[in-house]
């Protein structure tokens, strides 16, 4: 069998591969570039990046959960002047396709940062809205429709680059807020960011994240992100970009199958650097066993009549 | 990050990093040596041919090929013996949590994946000129006597005149205490009860030698500035290293510090263990730009 | 020193101690009744009951994940009919605390099985509005604060007995249901239902459940479970009862300290059954080592003023 | 549910449930067999002791005392052998999925928790009164053999004419073959490819037999009704128990099947274990109800 193709169109952006790396998991990819070449993959997420430089939360920024870890990193970055001049030019360099992942705290934020990615320096920008609204009191944007749609639309005019939309899971429809996005303009939407969680040290009798709340991800998030993305997948019409505890070609698959054109591998890279490499392979040796040659033949593969909405049984837990 | 004051200090200094990669080592040897302390002899050819002292490596706490997603991430644990020629690491690490408790049930003649050799090193001990160096005091407290064992091999064979000082609550647990020994530097020990050594803090033992440096006086330095008493390397709970900074910097010591923060990655990319810079905002991090810092680059306590 | 004191009051239902088992974990007990006695457990919360029996969901039923399960039992379960004829007094025959769930598709429903619920065969009742709302087109009451308030008040009105609403974690902000269960008039809160999730079998290419979606619990959804006690114990006034894969000890005292007055083990129970008498030695044992002479000091203990919302850094994820 | 006709008939029959406890197991021996498949040998003596042929374990895939939750959930065993005197039951799986392969890395000395013995046992092959009982065939297919090696040893000490008839893929995967045939029941072997026995499906085997059978004739039944050809005992993949299923209906032969179904507790509670019954709406529970039901009790292939 001839090699299968890998290659996806994901809103306008043209990837070798659908295997991603996620942001805040991979930097801005100096750090791997060593173990293999950045444009061996689909493509890279930058750390989210500020107009200015954030230093990050103080204390303990991480702990460890069963089959996750909780991150309060506070979206420490460098900031976009930094990412023009440094890293920018060494991505070009080592041909990786770029996402940039943006991170504000009014939508003015958003749109400054968004206004430096020229296609020189960026193939595409992700929205993190997962970021507390200052004006708005600081609860999350990616918690308010309205937010939602105010500050895509704002980012749609300043960039014409593709553009996704990173959804929050901490909601309770996040089919509305993908339609939001869609609606404002968006031509894509990834999902999900971390699930809101904390810990307890139950020795010292207080959080272990110096922050109390900090964000869930890993394996112990796959099903409930899995979920998402099938929802997500059924009701708009610009691809998903799948994502949470992405570890293994078997995972990276069941959400193809659920309907996402891409994946994003994030929390995994810790324990094993190599695993998006390594998801490649699987995906490709899967696709030769089952006779696929095209990779988005796989994507929504696992939707059927039978499983529409409208024909499954009403009551769902317990 | 490059350009940075701390990053052209340690380069200076020879605080190195080496190219890490993943490897697949196998476990040689594994046992429970003292009171909850276990060592652990890993077959890992590369981190054992490009680690230098100080640097540690992230190691999986489930042997490769388990089906387990639980514990997750690698656990960052110090060097305690590299050995090229054998191709061998050790570490010695306590049983603490979930992670090195399942660790600590992984077989020999299993393997674990990890990535290494990671973080800056302690500073070459060799930059002196000849006759210019001074003493080394190497501190430490329980499971941070380990990664002095190293230390002291790589400062002997570097012809420093060394005197490690090493504490722990009891004589149980004073980790790796033979290997250190085994160094050939002479060794002070104490004990919080007494059990082993005098009956003292480490800390104590450090103002001692240092007193007894000033009085004795280190070697002459050529220069008008005065000559240090003694240059320290230091690893152990937090609050002694507070009190080492301390006690360093009223002796006009230079001190080097290994320091410990929760880490998911180990290289560079999460932000997790991000420690305050002692002058001005924001962070170091103490995979990248550590584990062993200049006692005057960190603010330490800060509650991580 | 002497036996710690663990009985706790939770809204008017006195318990022995607080550990109770979770709704559809230890069904009605009795299989259980021959490794220990019932009376040894703070309370029994039975499997979710309906006015009639309701035959449960066809096809694949359950999934393990990572840390984790999915059920999409579809709350099979023998009527409340039959809980009054058969479970009822052998209950109490056993001395156990029993806490009857009840479940329903309208609110006729729930108020049918809460008015059989006399004091001889229940000693509380926990609303378990996770189920679909027929008549509001098969979205669960759980998800509807107006539907969450609507039921509440009518069970409310149907039973004198310590009345729990058990909420759903599948929401933007919990606290929200939390308050509108308090405001029509429940005693306490038990919190978290299961975390809507899905599995894909990519061999067959199809959802594992046959239900495609399924409720996740277990030790990955602890962070999320934990998270929600804290944000729900620090808004309500009423007491709280954390549920969510608790295991150990530790998880239980996680859930204590952070406000919780009582918790419920769950999954556990599948893996060891004996993980509530488990759990209750290492919560005396941390009691003794801690200089606790009455659990009711640890509830909220892990609560301090730089812990407040008000006092934290507003960037959690990422 | 206590009443139900189910649980009378099984009563009657002698498939028996037993006083299942938790209990931890030594592993005594645990060694690779054939393709993909494992044995097991547990010093688990409660167990031993209160099993009936057809009856399952809940196995912990880690081993005790293991930090890790993931694999979560206990696994469902058919026990292949049951040794009361030693207090030794044996377990063969397939390495299938996550589970089987982390249970497959636990070495000999570890221990395991486990829930035993669980469920319905086969039916007491002692119940005829003498001379009365039909020939019992047991049918195994590849995974489904090991249990049929605990009932050829039950039924043969009851006085039973036991044929086994077993059928796999290849002869790699003919699980517990040389167990079942140490019971010393005869014992015919077919393969899909014809690396072992004849080329053929198990299921061809049993139609053969029972036509064997029903010309031979079966023991002389005393009253009116017909002397059933054989009686059926089989454990396999789904498709196989359908047309065994089929195959026992037609030729009027009694048939017990052990069946699977994905469980969360194993022990009555949870309700993950659904299969539908035969006749009438809802559902009966594979773990208590089952694992082994009468031919015409349970609904097969609803895709469970
Ligand atoms: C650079 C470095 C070198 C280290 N060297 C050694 C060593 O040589 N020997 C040794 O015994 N230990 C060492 N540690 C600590 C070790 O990595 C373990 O994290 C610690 O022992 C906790 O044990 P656990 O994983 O069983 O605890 P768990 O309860 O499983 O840990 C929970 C989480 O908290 C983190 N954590 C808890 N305590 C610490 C800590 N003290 N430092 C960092 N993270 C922590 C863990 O990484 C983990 O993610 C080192 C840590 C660092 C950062
Ligand atoms: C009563 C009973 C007796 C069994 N006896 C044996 C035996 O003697 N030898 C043997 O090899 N296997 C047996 N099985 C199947 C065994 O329990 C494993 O579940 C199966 O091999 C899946 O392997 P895994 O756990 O590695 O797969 P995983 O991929 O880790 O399983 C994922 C989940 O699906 C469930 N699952 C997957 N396949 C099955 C299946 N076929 N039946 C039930 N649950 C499944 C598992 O329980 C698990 O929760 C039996 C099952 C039952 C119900
Ligand atoms: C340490 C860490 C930092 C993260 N930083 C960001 C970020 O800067 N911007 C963003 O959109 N998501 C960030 N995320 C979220 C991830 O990109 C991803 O959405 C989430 O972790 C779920 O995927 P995973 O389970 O594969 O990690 C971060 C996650 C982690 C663990
Ligand atoms: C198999 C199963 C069945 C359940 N049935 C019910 C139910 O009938 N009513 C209910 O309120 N919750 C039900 N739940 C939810 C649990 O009571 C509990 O809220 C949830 O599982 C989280 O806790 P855990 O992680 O300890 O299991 C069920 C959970 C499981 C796993
Ligand atoms: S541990 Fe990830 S950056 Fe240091
Ligand atoms: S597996 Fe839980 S009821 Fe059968």
């Amino acid at each position: 069998m001839t090699e299968p193709d890998l290659s996806v169109d994901v809103g306008g952006l043209r990837c070798r591969n659908p295997v991603w790396v996620a942001s805040g998991c991979f930097h801005y990819g100096r750090e791997f570039a060593h173990l293999f070449p950045l444009s061996e993959l689909g493509a890279v997420v930058t750390k989210g990046t500020a107009p200015e430089p954030w230093p990050g939360n103080p204390g303990v920024r991480m702990a460890e959960t069963p089959a996750g870890m909780l991150n309060a990193i506070g979206l420490e970055n460098p900031g976009v002047e930094h990412y023009l001049a440094a890293d920018a030019p060494w991505l070009r360099r080592q041909g990786a396709t770029v996402v940039v992942n943006i991170v504000g705290r009014t939508v003015e934020e958003y749109v400054r940062v968004a206004e430096r990615l020229t296609p020189e320096v960026a193939d595409a920008v992700e929205l993190n809205i997962s970021c507390p609204n200052v004006k708005e009191g600081g609860l999350a944007f990616g918690t308010s429709l309205r937010e939602t749609h105010r500050v895509t639309a704002a980012v749609r005019q300043a960039t014409k680059l593709p553009l996704f939309v990173k959804l929050s899971p901490n909601v309770t429809s996040v089919v509305d807020f993908a339609k939001a996005a869609e609606d404002a303009g968006a031509d894509g939407v990834s999902l999900i960011n971390t699930l809101l969680g904390m810990a307890i040290d139950v020795r010292r009798r207080r959080p272990v994240l110096t922050n109390v709340f900090g964000g869930l991800s890993g394996p112990a998030v796959k099903p409930v992100a899995l979920r998402m993305v099938w929802q997500v997948a059924g009701a708009v019409k610009i691809p998903v970009v799948g994502i949470g505890g992405i570890a293994t070609a078997t995972d990276a698959l069941e959400f193809l199958l659920a309907g996402a054109t891409a994946v994003q591998v994030g929390t995994a890279l810790f324990r094993n650097p190599l695993a998006p490499l390594e998801i490649l392979d699987g995906i490709r040796a899967y696709m030769r066993q089952n006779g696929f040659a095209r990779v988005t033949d796989l994507v929504g593969a696992a939707r059927t009549a039978e499983t529409a909405a409208e024909n499954l049984p009403r009551i769902v837990e317990g | 990050m490059a350009g940075d004051p701390e990053v052209a200090a340690a380069e200076r200094e020879g605080r190195v990093r080496s190219p890490w990669r993943p490897e697949r080592a196998r476990v040689v040897a594994h046992a429970r040596r003292g009171a909850g302390w276990f060592k652990l002899t890993l077959h890992a050819p590369h981190t054992a041919g490009a680690a230098r002292p100080g640097q540690f490596v992230e190691l999986a706490v489930l042997p490769a090929g388990h089906a387990g997603h639980d514990p997750l991430l690698k656990r960052p644990f110090s060097l305690c013996e590299i050995r090229p020629s054998t191709g061998e690491v050790t570490v010695v690490y306590r049983a603490a949590g979930r992670g090195t408790r399942a660790l600590s049930a992984v077989p020999a003649g299993a393997e674990l994946d990890l990535l290494g050799p990671l973080g800056r090193s302690f500073p070459d001990p060799g930059r002196f000129v000849p006759g210019a160096a001074p003493r080394l005091l190497l501190v430490g407290g329980g499971i941070g006597i380990p990664p002095m064992v190293a230390a002291a091999a790589w400062a002997r064979e570097a012809g420093r005149d060394v005197l490690a000082l090493v504490g722990a609550r009891s004589a149980g647990e004073l980790a790796a205490l033979d290997e250190l020994r085994a160094t050939g530097v002479p060794v002070e020990v104490c004990t919080d009860d007494g059990s082993a050594g005098r009956r003292a803090l480490v800390t104590e033992l450090l103002a001692g030698a240092l007193a007894g440096a000033a009085s004795g006086g280190g070697p002459a330095a050529g220069g008008g500035e005065a000559a240090p008493p003694a240059e320290i390397w230091a690893c152990g709970p937090e609050p002694m290293l507070i009190a080492v900074q301390r006690i360093a910097r009223e002796a006009g010591a230079p001190a080097y510090l290994s320091v410990e923060r929760p880490m998911a990655c180990g290289f560079g990319v999460c932000m997790a263990c991000a420690i305050p810079r002692a002058a001005g905002p924001g962070y170091l991090h103490v995979c990248v730009d550590g584990p062993v810092f200049r006692a005057e680059e960190v603010r330490l306590g800060d509650g991580a």
